[in-house]
């Protein structure tokens, strides 16, 4: 087993990887940008070692600053969360040129998996049901009518390098086709420096179903159920759950099968999750592989007691899986919500900023995963992901209403948050009866405004709080957190 | 004593006073409440509230902000202001965000200026490009006119209310 | 189903019974005294009712006040936690009176069951193995030194009406027999306003192992497996785990059937505990039925998915079980460590006072059921339980790093705590061999110091303490606690 | 900088000096540190400790209390005493427990006072019970003597240091 890792990544998925460094003995190497001098991560791992300026592209994006850290540190293997160079076949490479573990997939599995079409390609001969769409990417607008008219509109235009939303538009008519390509391949040169596009059927009313699976280097694979991640916004998941409430016993045993399939044909090791499109008569198509830890891979530990970062490194050092897929079994219902420091009321804009206050919820079934603390600066350079809430309960009713009261009694002062919102999607009759669909947001949220009932409430509070407090702001607002740098103290020391 | 507060657009007329039992009597608008407190932290304050039907313990979080005072209850956020100094900030000249300026909608990072001095810009022209937490936002030119001052440059951190590109109205 | 439940308890029972409640959907009231004005029961219950004085027996114990206060509220049932007058049959007996449901067994069950004696005929009679013993209880020394020389030395001396250790005496030869009896009179006249003691015999080396059962108002009973309770200091519980390291599946089947039995004979109906010891030789005893929750309920709550609290609610409410036995399936392992406020370097004597400043573990497979808060003021009146830090993992080994390192992140500053004592007792070898007999504590650990090897460290943060920080140690010393009162601060108000 | 420091019975002298690169340098008795370290809360300071060999990253936790500073790292806790100003409060007559003295060991609430004022007492006998959480504490006479004042009574709250029972030594 490895001596040292290092997390190259931050916040609360950093921190996940570290706790499970440390109970399986390990020691963790995290890293950090001027951002991030005081976040958790940096201050819970074994060492920390500084990366650069607070820019991702000098910092944790830098592969090369990555590699010759873990290797001054002694690292022996490199965790890269999700995110910044989870997915990157470059890092992965240089690991594997380098002497050290990627904790991830080869680097040749990355690259086909990364790339849309190579990924169609594999599955569609791997026997796993893909989108009716093109087979390779296409710059010329008449071929793209063509093939549009092929595929029947509305079809879906997207990024052959695509991911998190970017480069992807639906057209419902012939004449938007143009514009909507230009549009995603100028999108997507942007994003990921690669304009490719290409054209699939696009599936209305469908729902996102995706399977955790995970592969050792002996050839075992099993898959550890499904996760319905269908409550969305721009593209990107808000809410995940497992069980989904549409999988059937014998709908879980075929996309299951599906889902290890798609491992075998890309020759997949280590965790790894395939999405699918489900439509409303129950077919389901592969829409791509992630490859490497998922943000909601906790619902999946909830419900099967697996814990998959442990998997992931017992996997990357070389052990066999522990288990067969007859072991797998899932208990209970599990919920996350994502904590985005984003303000939904107004199109959910980012809100970075200073955390006043935090107070965490806590009880039975429930874990929040989570990278911030009463005082921490929220930096403007990341992800928005503050925390993750999780909760467990034995059906799906119970977890909701544990999430709801979870929600209740999370208290974050200081930025804008969605918790709020959530509590209302978790009670709304679409979500309770489970006709979640990937429009659900936009559908029955769309416009969404806080609920005025307990205002009244606040402006007691606002009072009481005048009323009982010394009339001096500035004490409110530097809170708990002393603003002192080591540099300012000792200099004042010293005069 | 005598409050006016506003959250979000409504505003809320209010009347404090102690009773015979030491409890506040609060008029807000035309509904009554009286409310049992104790002091819990710096940020928590608990409130027993009786409103005719009994409501209960509720707890209260409360911290200063830019823009107001945050008030957190049962998992939802309220930015409380105080009308009478909403009113003298405004005077001098303190409110964010007029309609007709090019300020950042969060704090965040300049990503680029597709403009340079002395542009003519159309209305809806995109002036600067900024960014906060890898979502990227357009500023555009809120009418006709010239580009007259850029107060920024690339990877510059911008806030709310920061004035990023001037621009003089035509004609 | 209930619409209020009045919550006749404090800390941190009553705040996992008030979770519970509010997942449910019904309202929950709690009733403090006026140590507790600030306690977080009292905080986050629905409703809040005073009691009285801090003096247990004119607040939490006075049970007509706790009848007053239920039908005043408009309650409908009384959940009494565990403590207090969780196993008065007097309090059962006046809910059943007044129309309340009382959330535990009949009155005359917890009578039946809270005399040592007619419980141990009830079990003789319903083919439960009984620890050799007498009969009944005897205050004739000449008769008690007869049945000591039948049953064989060493024997134990209890207290018919006992509980928590109290009026216990270990006798070992004749000559010891006569003061400890005396003493062992008195302290139970003492502590339970009955003096009735009996003899046992003494089983050395045994461990304590309980099953949790559940019984609905329909005649169904299942048992929820095991749970170890042998790390005890002063005849209490310090460390629980399930399952038994010892346990194997056909002793489980075995025990789990005299515990059901146990219910049976007694007419049990609710959640309840039957404890036995079991000898080196693989024997086992009933010992007692605790008639309530249980302290250490969670452990059994992390392996089986089963949430007690409600079913307690479930029965009371008239409602079947919903599964039977062959549901009931345990995964994993999980260990519970409670936090006193106690000093283990001093003879495990209570620590009360003020918690300066609080910092709970949290992460994958991590519970702390928790009575405090940073500021709050742990009260000298009540039992020193703090929290109860709760892990589970998929094995014991990974549950004892996991709850290693749990502990190591947990900070209570203000008083003293066990959190490195136990940190020593789970490091052990003797727990990690799972030689975990009751006389573990005594055994391994006593005159238990904390190790010094990294004292360096705690000068250090001193030394940059005062230097970091403005010389005033009254501001270190208030915290982030207003201790402002309602009346103080109005009084400062109107002036 | 010099420092007297106390933990448990053990003493640390304590030498520091700030380096070229802005860092502690911390002489403890023989053993040499260089820390960097960054003030994260009123209660949480984190250090990067260096002695040799690398011993990484901590965070201490720490607040003033009755006795000295109460320190924890790693799930540990110290109570840090400053030898110099522990010794200022001995003068002043502020050092609590002594021997001699019947005064609870712990914050508790008096049960019971099996003596008067007059009694002659022996040596080892209970004079008063006080109760903590549940727990009875019997506090004995330390020496033959008379009982000359009884300073609580039975539900009064007492703390360490508050002298319950004088006594009066014979002879």
């Amino acid at each position: 087993m490895f001596k040292k890792i290092l997390v190259a990544n931050r916040g609360e998925i950093a921190l996940r990887v570290i706790r499970t460094c440390q109970e399986m003995g390990i020691a963790c190497v995290a890293v950090y940008s001027d951002a991030d001098r005081k976040a958790l991560h940096t201050l819970c791992a074994d060492q920390a070692i500084y990366l650069g300026v607070s820019e991702p592209a000098k910092s944790y994006l830098d592969i090369e600053k990555i590699i010759a850290t873990a290797k001054n540190a002694d690292a022996d293997a490199i965790h890269p969360g999700y995110g910044f160079l989870s997915e990157n076949a470059g890092l992965a490479r240089r690991c594997e040129q380098e002497g050290l573990v990627f904790i991830g997939p080869p680097s040749r599995v990355i690259q086909d998996l990364g790339d849309k079409t190579i990924a169609r390609k594999i599955m569609r001969d791997g026997g796993v049901p893909i989108i009716p769409g093109m087979g390779c990417a296409e710059s010329l607008l008449e071929i793209l009518t063509d093939e549009a008219g092929r595929i029947g509109y509305p079809v879906l235009v997207k990024a052959a390098a695509g991911g998190g939303g970017k480069g992807m538009r639906v057209v419902h008519e012939e004449n938007e086709l143009a514009d909507a390509c230009r549009q995603a391949a100028g999108e997507a040169a942007a994003a990921f420096g690669n304009g490719e596009i290409y054209l699939e059927k696009y599936l209305k009313r469908s729902r996102h179903i995706e399977f955790q699976i995970l592969a050792d280097s002996l050839g075992n694979i099993v898959h550890l159920l499904e996760r319905e991640c269908s409550i969305q916004r721009r593209h990107q998941k808000v809410i995940e759950e497992t069980p989904s409430t549409v999988v059937t016993p014998d709908l879980r045993t075929a996309m299951g099968q599906s889902a290890v399939d798609a491992a075998r044909a890309s020759g997949y090791v280590n965790a790894g999750t395939v999405e699918f499109l489900l439509d409303e008569d129950g077919k389901y198509y592969f829409l791509e592989v992630n490859t490497r830890l998922q943000v909601e891979h906790p619902i999946t530990e909830m419900i099967t007691g697996i814990d998959i970062v442990q998997q992931q490194i017992r996997i990357a050092a070389g052990e066999p899986l522990g288990f067969t897929q007859a072991d797998v079994k899932g208990r209970g219902h599990a919920i996350e919500c994502r904590i985005y420091g984003e303000d939904p009321e107004n199109g959910f804009m980012p809100s970075p900023g200073k955390i006043t206050y935090l107070q965490e919820p806590s009880g039975p079934g429930i874990r929040n995963d989570c990278g911030i603390y009463s005082g921490f600066d929220v930096p403007v350079e990341y992800d928005p992901i503050l925390s993750k809430l999780i909760v467990w309960a034995a059906d799906r009713n119970h977890a909701i209403a544990r999430m709801k009261n979870a929600l209740s009694k999370y208290v974050i002062l200081g930025i804008k948050t969605p918790v709020a919102f959530l509590m209302d999607v978790l009670a709304s009759e679409p979500f309770q009866e489970g006709k979640t669909y990937t429009d659900f947001i936009t559908t029955h949220f769309e416009g969404w405004r806080q609920k005025t009932d307990e205002a009244d409430l606040a402006v007691l509070a606002y009072i009481i709080d005048e009323i009982a407090r010394p009339r001096s702001p500035q004490a409110h607002i530097t809170g708990t957190t002393g603003p002192a740098t080591p540099w300012q103290t000792i200099g004042n020391w010293r005069l | 004593m005598d409050y006016r507060l506003r959250i979000d657009n409504t505003d809320f007329p209010v009347e404090v006073e102690v009773n015979e039992d030491l409890q506040l009597n609060v008029m807000i608008g035309e509904k009554k409440y009286i409310v049992d407190y104790t002091v819990i932290s710096d940020f928590c304050i608990h409130m027993a509230v009786d409103n005719g039907i009994r409501s209960g313990n509720i707890n209260a979080f409360t911290a200063y902000g830019a823009y107001g005072k945050n008030v957190v209850i049962n998992g939802r956020s309220y930015m409380v202001q105080d009308i009478d100094s909403l009113a003298q900030a405004v005077r001098k000249g303190r409110q964010p965000n007029l309609p007709n300026e090019i300020t950042p909608p969060m704090p965040a990072v300049v990503v680029s200026i597709p403009v340079s001095i002395g542009d003519l810009v159309n209305k809806g022209q995109a002036v600067i490009v900024v960014s906060a937490m890898k979502m990227e936002t357009t500023l555009c030119a809120p009418f006709d006119g010239t580009v007259v001052r850029i107060n920024a440059g690339i990877n510059d951190k911008v806030v709310p209310g920061q004035i990023l590109v001037e621009i003089e109205k035509d004609g």
